[in-house]
């Protein structure tokens, strides 16, 4: 079976988490379950795993993922319930250390749109709205954003609508951006590239943006190795990872 | 009593909280009633919503809708929800998670606000300001801004639940989301249970005790009373419904889809 | 790990908060190592305490106490407490039970403060004002008065459970007081526990998991670790010993008390 | 078996309780929760009784009355949890209806204090103090006071400290004080004699208090029934109820 962009992707999420991180994903993060999943089964064993199904630390042996990410079949043989908010009381003692979060549109600060196309009382495109991101781009140490569409589209110099927040001078937060071309970081408010995906070119990159991100030195993302692999297909047999890149 | 004979409690214009989030627990059975007897102007409030609130949209039952996400993840966006937002047929008023959670257990507290840390230079934040909801002040301790969050008080919450005894004791099963928060910030709670248990099943077991009787207004027996949505140790989410929904949705086929639920034909068996 | 080998997670001057209320679920062996190793200054907080906070008091650990009540109900006033305040031996803050209870609570929420009702037209209320715990601030939403209570963030919170894993996850079986706030809040957790049970205890039964094990720093295994006080399940409050402790500070004796506490003499069996 | 003062108070404390309130004792509150027993199983069984001990409604079948109110022997058998601070939250919301308090000093208007007798910062006597008190007493409609040492040393002119909250103008609150005595209320601010006990004069009652009480029309408090007293000696064979009329 190939290695598809959704695999590089999730280990290059896996990748931004270090042991000990209390990680949180919300609805609609195949992504970033997996990723969890990946680095605690890996360099990340005490990672303290949040999902919004919550049921503390899923165990990977029985977990496989579905088309909701709160589907109660994550929850089975939980040892602790934590519900949502008790996540965000963390966060607000500065205990919940990273966060996966979308970004329907993205500028070269990591600012996020996630509420409308459009003006917000007439919109051409209502999204679903931001879910916590309000909230915890400012509170959690490691903002990691992902977009399965890197575009002018998403890449866009001004958003229409400020949902979350990036890049936050003087303080110490790491914002990492990883689409299904390369990954991201906003070093002092510029986004900058820190590895491009395996076949894909800076060109390609740079020329979907709406804005030019800082290009110095950078690597190629790791490429998931077979054993990733092994637990990333365990997770996912049903390949639910692969949904979000439709449409 | 039957599901439709609580429907009684839920009167136009009524501020509503539903259970569970997404394709979890939402309490569909009394969706379906709500529908049935074309209740109005309601303001349908939850953190993150999915079919249940679509649905309630597309009925035209709701005037405003409050909410951090409404969608259906993976399967797309919400059809009647971006419909009636785009051509500016319902109001409504995003809010992060973060802040609608805090709103529901201020509630619950009886606190009139509480002070909730984040949101501070989004677009949220005037939104907010402007309908009364959020207000920065601030901290009188430190002196630095925060946000503090009006209590939801909804008059109706509508919580579904695993289990829960003829007088009201209620169990939530594993993810309990905001659920305990809306059943006691809310006027009148209703409880709709997949299973009646005897009062003996708390006693010796108080930790299964989520709801205890003295919030609830009424109890009625439903069982898959949250499908198509998933119910914990009872069956999951039923994502074939979902998909059905949103095609029939594009095709511009809701009414239909309606008339069919309603007679009940949409359901699985 | 023994109790003994986690005191040195409170020093000296430490705030330090302690499970239980009154004659129950008080973390008396890690009072006992407290006053082994002679801790000092510490300043002691908790809703409704009674003889631990006395002995401590009457050891000399403690600078400042906080508290709603501190006595030992039917059996008496808390006799080193009561001499100490009278005498100007010890810093002391009165509160009231529902602005501890949340400013505890508020702590665990990550909340700089949270708004109470109550308390307004009290004498309680400048005194707390004077030190800094309370102020009364306009509702921004209503404009009415009300006091906001101070996050209360202990240095460190010692919790007798019955049981817990190694991990840390930890069960608190019946009543629960603010000793999940208080685990929630404090900077350092150490659980003290009946019985060590194997982490599958908590499996498919998260209901019973009270205090996660990503908030305890420390958890050790000390049966009859609440004695003399109470534990559910595990044995009632020992109102002799109590009764005992009383005559004997009455008659001046309890230096004497302390030595055969140390020692272990007071103890039953 | 005689019936006492003890019996006598927890009768009358009974008596201030409807059907459907919600009551809470606190700690150090033997007559409070015979009372509280007493009014469930005869004229208010959906009286919805909150013990310190946090067992919701406690079976009077197995209660003993203990030592402690706090006992865990209260907590068994209960069918869920309710934590103190969750009925301060249902004081807040106006839906905790009752609540039993003591009085150490207790003033015309049914102020009182539990704190010190002296002064605050240096105190002849260092009572325990208020507990819920400064918390409660503005919050429940029907406040309930009680001492079992009727005196000019608890009914004071003028209290040392104000730690409790009795009538407050323009509140829909009943505060009933009930001694060892009779029993009070407070009404449009004045202490008014309600009646008093079986064997006790008016003159014992007005000659032991620092003030005068407003002396109108007043009966014989309600001595307990037969019925009454067994509920009383099963709920409490050992007497503890007595206790507090020691010292």
């Amino acid at each position: 079976m190939k290695i598809k962009i959704a695999d590089i992707m999730i280990k290059a999420m896996a990748q931004t988490l270090a042991d000990g991180d209390t990680v949180l994903h919300g609805l609609g993060s195949p992504l970033p379950a997996i990723a969890m999943h990946l680095a605690k089964a890996s360099h990340a064993p005490d990672l303290v795993f949040f999902p919004v199904s919550e049921g503390l630390d899923p165990n990977p042996d029985r977990y496989r993922l579905r088309l909701s990410s709160a589907d109660p079949d994550h929850f089975v043989g939980a040892k602790a319930v934590i519900e949502l908010i008790e996540t965000f009381d963390l966060a607000s003692k500065g205990k919940l250390t990273a966060m996966f979060l979308g970004g329907a549109q993205i500028d070269s600060r990591g600012n996020t749109n996630l509420t409308c196309i459009g003006d917000y009382q007439r919109p051409k495109i209502k999204l679903p709205g931001g879910a916590a991101t309000s909230f915890l781009t400012p509170l959690v140490k490691k903002l990691i954003l992902w977009t399965t569409h890197h575009s002018k589209r998403v890449f866009v110099d001004r958003l229409n609508f400020l949902t979350g927040l990036g890049y936050e001078e003087g303080k110490d937060k790491e914002v990492t951006i990883i689409t299904d071309k390369a990954v991201f970081m906003v070093e002092k408010g510029y986004l900058v590239l820190k590895s491009v995906h395996k076949d894909v070119s800076v060109k390609d990159v740079v020329e979907n943006m709406s804005f030019a991100p800082i290009v110095g030195k950078y690597g190629v993302t790791t490429t998931p190795t077979s054993e990733d692999m092994v637990l990333i297909r365990n997770i996912d047999p049903d390949g639910i990872r692969f949904s979000e890149f439709e449409g | 009593m039957g599901v439709g004979e609580t429907i009684g409690l839920i009167h136009d214009g009524d501020s509503v909280t539903l259970s569970g989030v997404s394709m979890v627990r939402a309490p569909m059975a009394f969706v379906k009633e709500i529908v049935k007897a074309k209740r109005k102007e309601l303001s349908i409030i939850d953190r993150e919503p999915g079919i249940d609130f679509d649905i309630l949209i597309g009925a035209g039952a709701v005037k405003r809708v409050r909410f951090a996400m409404l969608g259906l993840e993976l399967l797309g966006l919400a059809p009647n929800f971006r419909r009636a937002a785009e051509q500016g047929e319902i109001e409504y008023l995003e809010t992060t998670c973060g802040a609608i959670t805090n709103g529901l257990r201020a509630g619950a507290m009886g606190m009139p606000f509480v002070p909730v840390k984040g949101i501070i230079g989004t677009d949220l934040l005037p939104l907010h300001e402007k309908k009364g909801t959020w207000r920065v002040i601030d901290d009188p301790f430190s002196g630095e801004k925060i946000v503090a969050v009006k209590a939801i008080i909804p008059d109706v919450a509508v919580i579904h639940v695993q289990k829960a005894d003829k007088f009201g004791n209620a169990s939530i099963e594993g993810a309990r989301f905001e659920d305990v928060y809306k059943a006691k910030s809310a006027k009148t709670l209703i409880i709709t249970a997949e299973e009646i248990v005897d009062t003996k099943y708390f006693v010796g077991h108080p930790e299964r005790n989520t709801i205890p009787y003295f919030y609830t207004a009424a109890v009625v027996h439903v069982p898959k009373g949250a499908y198509p949505t998933a119910c914990y140790n009872y069956y999951p989410p039923d994502y074939g419904f979902v998909k059905n929904y949103v095609s029939m949705c594009r095709a511009g086929r809701f009414d239909e889809f309606i008339e069919r639920w309603l007679r009940g034909e949409e359901d699985e068996n």
